[in-house]
């Protein structure tokens, strides 16, 4: 289905069961575990068709630039899809970090240049500097804008087409685009936790780039993305964690010790009911923090950081409680719980620890 | 009545109303003092005059017959005002709905009119010492009588029963069959001679339950709800309303969500103290994050009945987050009053409100469902979970040891 | 039995037995009850008891000054029973509070002048300052010193003969002896949210006091009293939580419903597991904080925060978990469950929370 | 042998037994390698020669004879070396009990002392894929083939199968009686035909565990241990010995306690920053005090053991507080890490430390007894808790429902 009139909740059930669809038949899990093991982590052919016959590259690409002009509503459904199936593809990192960097930099020109090129599907982006690490300086040369320094965890940095770097300049934080071609550019892999989204460090020496927005405008953006990053992150983490929740339900289901079925048990079944309790509550924090985004609330930065803070450490404890139900099983290879508990941790930690969301969530507050 | 009037002439005749009779609302509303019964049966006979009480029952019960679309605008339009019926919640929103559905004419006629104008003050006793979590255990006999029933036994947990006028009794008329299969349920007369209430005191010092003891009280044979026998059933009915009411009002015992825990820690952090302190700021935000996911939930269970969609597990998510966060926001207020929360001087408001908190805490979470009970509904009923091998379905209640307990 | 020779595993069990028969006998629940509805909250009846047939009072006061010269050993055992009881009498005030800051401060003639009253059951001791709220100030006078302030939450503070309170003086912090019959000295009783202990707030104003150590000492001798206390404080907090297990326990194995005793559902049987682990846990912290003290062990101050930070929340949660075994009844006036409750959470911040001596455990380890 | 020998003379020999071979200690002792048991069996050898293998054993099997007091006078003199003995743990420390206290008297003439010399490992294989915390509901058959047996099916979670010599077998030898009567235990000779052995890898990537499937597998008569159809009562002996010896050890899979968990995250607090953060310092705090807890616990249990005291509940009290200790570690270390223990460089220790220590976890809380399991063991055993109604007690096994597990 096309994404182009996603508003309605039958249009947002319609679009869920299409994405659902088509990943149960394009990645399932034994192709997840496929991908884990190539170098860039992702299947082209894949990514062109969810560029394609989903349209989900432009899902939430305004009409003028050749997207569907959605909103987090919908990108909110395909994410938690997304997460469900742990789709490895670079999805996040450009339908959610970089179309967003360029919305939000309300650069024009360069929204004219990279929008259309995103929806299309010919153009990945990934987005550097938006975390606490260690940032890159831009130095203003006499042909332009030169980066140097160094962004650790870029996801999908070694991948992308083109970079979205926050860096610092002399009259403050600006957003710098860098084509992979690049001189000076070096982009590194790096061993991650979770097995199905990469990331990588990002090296710059004296590499030309261009300015997207204003000098300046840098912290307003970066502030208002890891909103938008946050919602989109408690969202698929919903997905991800319903589908340990259902996992668990059926393996209580159908495991029999002691003459019944575990989730007969009242430790199992106990425990699966936190599970769904936390399910639950993670799934209304993440659609407040994406309504918010939609309504562009004020409450957004409050909503993003009830989201991030309780969905991190709910997705984790689920995965992990995920495997409890298991037993033995769950602690094998071979067992597609694993890949849940590296997925959910890296989540927890990704933007920021549950403990500093939680800081910043009462300064949001006004304490 | 009114069925021919539009949904915004409602509306206004509604505010219209509150506007004019706003004396009315805000009195005390603790659910425990006579006083408080006085104002709700007051607030209750104004609101039926005024052709406003019962909006979605039906014409011939006393009530308005509009739809659902007239009781929300209601809702909305009460929302500022602090609506004094808690002390009726229980009569109208679990005994009439379950009389409207298995009453005699006879039982209808007489009394749901007469709750609705505020002139009967209901109460419900299922729950005994033995029979808690397993309600359907309970002990109290009702033999038969000629035509009438002699009812012996002992109700717990019974909220109103010192200010009730009726009751919904459920009680055991049939020992040698298994224990779902052989109760009644019957309009029990409060004042009925046998009938001894006790306020039983909790933790905090406060008495919002009762004691009923039944010694030899004759029922007459006309106040079986429902049939001889098939009390189980009709007390499901009951307890669905109530589930249904305590759902809408967004879960925890009639608690009002977003009651503003954090609010209150986080003014008391400032002034006390604490807000410097980055692991107190941990705990408040904790709070926050709790507080902020219950109204969450209570918006959605509010939109699923405005919806009228069955609202899904929610309510029993909400009921336990809500008893957590009460626990939770209490000891952090401890917390940040410190060693002065362990002894205080009796004008130290700040120590009495949240050691206050702090033992009700326990109530509500056991009250209106153990969290293990709570869990085993989620479990089984959203979870589709296998229950466990039952032990007393098929067992004569004759044979089945029942309550105890000696600690 | 005399407490006179207590050293061997068999003479603390001794003891164990006889003030655990004495208590069940003399200060049954109906009687905590009852003590804690009266002005003063303690029978002197039983205190004489607890002083002359039990020798409690001078357990721990050394054989020259009319001991038995016990260790904390012995101590917590009597200390154990106490909490196991909720035994409402100024033990811990007088005992341990009021011996150890005569003992820690080395003044002999003040030694010599209180411990043998304590010993012999004549003269009830409270200690004031040891925690973080306001100080006393201590003025040198031309007729000696003289007390200034008022001080908070003293144990027992409002019926004790003698009041012992740290106070800070020109030359460093001291303590100074008060008399209960001192000019200016008032005492008001608080309000407590443990109901078998009560706590009060002591005035002074310009009041004579008797100095005991020597000034500029005082800090010193708190420090290594508080140590003492948290040690205390945790195997009383042990007997309680004991208590709470084997009531949740007795309750779960005699109480049926849906035709089977509590105990047998997994929910209430891990819960009451949950709780063994806690009180095991408990057991261990707290002997290794007394055996700390009786070793004079360097590492005193970390197993005394240790014990304390454990303690403290292991017993809240074990009386907490007590009451959710017993359901409705658990939370019932006439039930016992709640004194427990009270007692745990006031426990657990009588001397500072959890998170304060976490706070002080890193910096005891040097960090 | 060395009967006459003073205590205080033998410490000295074992003192200077491990001063002249520190060369054949402190080897790799992952248990995984087949170098490691190489070592260990060396190791084995030179303290078999030297008279000081199987201390306590009876001199009958190749033991000393001696005292539980030479054998903690052994343990002290070797607590400053590393022993490699790890892969010998289970054959010495459980199965070789076994075969003491219900092998044949061929069976022990041929086994015991080549066990102790380490010529021979063993493994245990009772776990199936479908028998897990239900150990007696395993479903592998042995048949009667003449005097010997035919052995069909599969085991899981055998640690060392794939370097073992032998390995105790349980299986199923009647399935028309309930479960626990109709088992039987073997002697598996691991080289016979038939035997197939697949590493199984966990989480963390490494494969301390393994699959077998026996397919079609011959026994001899004579490789019967104990009874036939009373092989439950043996691996209950089995696994007694199991928890003595894990007991003893502290509690949580032979790991090592006081293994510095504590002190590594603060040397990397202080190394990384987060020594500053007061909320950090909370995690930190507290993973000393479960650290020192868990040292106190095993201090008890090995105070019992030398007293000749059955451990209390420390033992299984210590496996659950090891498990969480182990996961929260995990987890403050790679909070203290940050985001750069989502993705790191390959040359950071500390991220791939921690993330290993992470991903360790589940299998630390589930290899052993699972929670589950050890709480009820706690409540039932500990606190004489009733068990649960049995609806497999009475069943022949044949009917039973068992394992399964779709997802």
């Amino acid at each position: 289905m096309s994404a182009a009139v996603v508003s309605s909740a039958e249009d947002l059930a319609a679009l869920r069961r299409s994405v659902r669809a088509f990943l149960a038949d394009a990645v399932p899990e034994a192709e997840v575990r496929r991908l884990a093991e190539t170098r860039t982590g992702f299947d082209p052919a894949v990514w062109a068709r969810l560029a394609g016959e989903l349209g989900l590259t432009g899902l939430v690409v305004p009409e003028e630039f050749g997207g569907s002009g959605a909103g987090f509503a919908a990108l909110g459904v395909v994410l938690e899809e997304a997460g469900r199936a742990l789709l490895p593809a670079p999805l996040f990192s450009t339908v959610v970090l970089g179309v967003h960097a360029l919305l939000l930099s309300g650069d024009v020109a360069a929204q004219a240049d990279h929008l259309p090129e995103i929806a299309a599907g010919r153009l990945r982006v990934a987005v550097g500097g938006l975390g606490t690490g260690p940032r890159a300086r831009a130095i203003a040369g006499t042909r332009g804008w030169l980066l140097e320094g160094t962004v650790d965890g870029v996801l999908d940095g070694a991948t992308a087409d083109l970079l979205l770097v926050f860096a610092d300049a002399e009259g403050g934080a600006g957003l710098f685009a860098v084509p992979s071609s690049a001189a000076g550019l070096s982009r590194t892999p790096l061993r991650t936790l979770d097995l199905t989204r990469r990331q990588a460090r990002v090296e710059l020496h004296a590499t030309p780039a261009a300015l997207v927005g204003a000098v300046g405008d840098g912290g307003r953006v970066s502030a208002a993305l890891l909103d938008r990053a946050l919602a989109a992150l408690a969202a698929e983490s919903v997905g991800g964690a319903q589908r340990v929740l259902e996992m668990a339900v059926e393996y209580a289901g159908t495991r029999y010790q002691f003459g019944r079925a575990i989730g007969s048990f009242q430790a199992v079944k106990h425990r699966c009911a936190d599970m769904l309790i936390d399910v639950e509550r993670m799934r209304v924090a993440a659609e407040a923090a994406l309504g918010a985004v939609d309504a562009a609330a004020p409450d957004l930065p409050v909503a993003a950081r009830v989201a991030a803070s309780f969905c991190g450490e709910a997705y984790f404890a689920a995965a992990a409680s995920g495997i409890q139900v298991h037993g033995g099983i769950g602690f094998t290879w071979e067992h597609p719980a694993h890949l849940y508990y590296r997925r959910a941790k890296s989540a927890e930690l990704l933007f920021g620890s549950p403990a500093e969301h939680r800081e910043a969530l009462l300064r949001q507050l006004g304490h | 009545m009114a069925t021919d009037e539009s949904l915004d002439a409602f509306r206004h005749r509604v505010r219209a109303w509150f506007a004019e009779h706003v004396a009315l609302t805000g009195g005390a509303s603790d659910g425990e003092s006579t006083d408080a019964v006085d104002v709700a049966r007051r607030f209750q006979g104004a609101l039926f005059d005024a052709g406003l009480a019962g909006l979605t029952w039906p014409v011939e019960y006393g009530g308005q017959g509009l739809t659902t679309a007239h009781q929300l605008a209601f809702n909305e339009e009460a929302e500022p005002y602090v609506v004094p019926t808690m002390p009726l919640l229980i009569g109208l929103g679990m005994c009439a709905p379950t009389l409207q559905e298995l009453g005699t004419q006879a039982q209808r006629d007489r009394h749901l009119a007469r709750m609705l104008r505020g002139d009967e003050v209901w109460c419900q006793l299922f729950s005994e010492p033995g029979a808690g979590s397993d309600v359907a255990s309970l002990r109290t006999r009702a033999v038969r009588d000629g035509d009438d029933w002699v009812v012996n036994g002992q109700k717990v947990w019974t909220s109103g029963a010192q200010y009730s006028d009726f009751g919904l009794l459920l009680a055991r008329t049939n020992p040698d069959v298994p224990k779902h299969l052989g109760l009644t349920m019957f309009v029990l007369d409060m004042r009925a001679p046998g009938v001894t209430i006790r306020p039983l005191r909790q933790i905090t010092g406060g008495s919002g339950f009762n004691e009923v003891f039944l010694d030899d009280v004759h029922v007459p044979g006309d106040a079986v709800v429902g049939d001889v026998d098939r009390g189980w059933q009709a007390a499901v009915t009951t307890l669905m309303n109530e589930r249904v009411s305590i759902g809408a009002g967004g879960g925890g015992l009639g608690r009002r969500l977003g009651g503003g825990e954090f609010a209150a820690l986080a003014e008391l952090a400032g002034r006390r103290g604490g807000l410097a302190d980055p692991v107190l700021r941990q705990s408040l935000a904790s709070v926050f994050v709790e507080e902020r996911l219950l109204e969450l939930l209570s918006q959605r269970i509010r939109a699923d009945v405005k919806a009228g969609r069955t609202p899904g597990p929610q309510g029993s998510v909400a009921k336990l987050a809500g008893a957590q966060l009460a626990r939770h926001a209490a000891e952090v207020g401890l917390e940040l009053i410190g060693t002065a929360g362990t002894a205080w001087d009796p004008g130290d408001r700040d120590a009495e409100r949240w050691t206050q908190a702090l033992l009700g805490a326990p109530g509500n979470s056991i009250a209106g469902g153990t969290p293990e009970i709570m869990k085993n509904i989620l479990g089984e009923r959203v979870l589709g979970l296998p229950r466990e091998p039952a032990v007393d379905r098929d067992v004569p209640f004759r044979e089945l040891r029942v309550g105890g307990g000696r600690s």
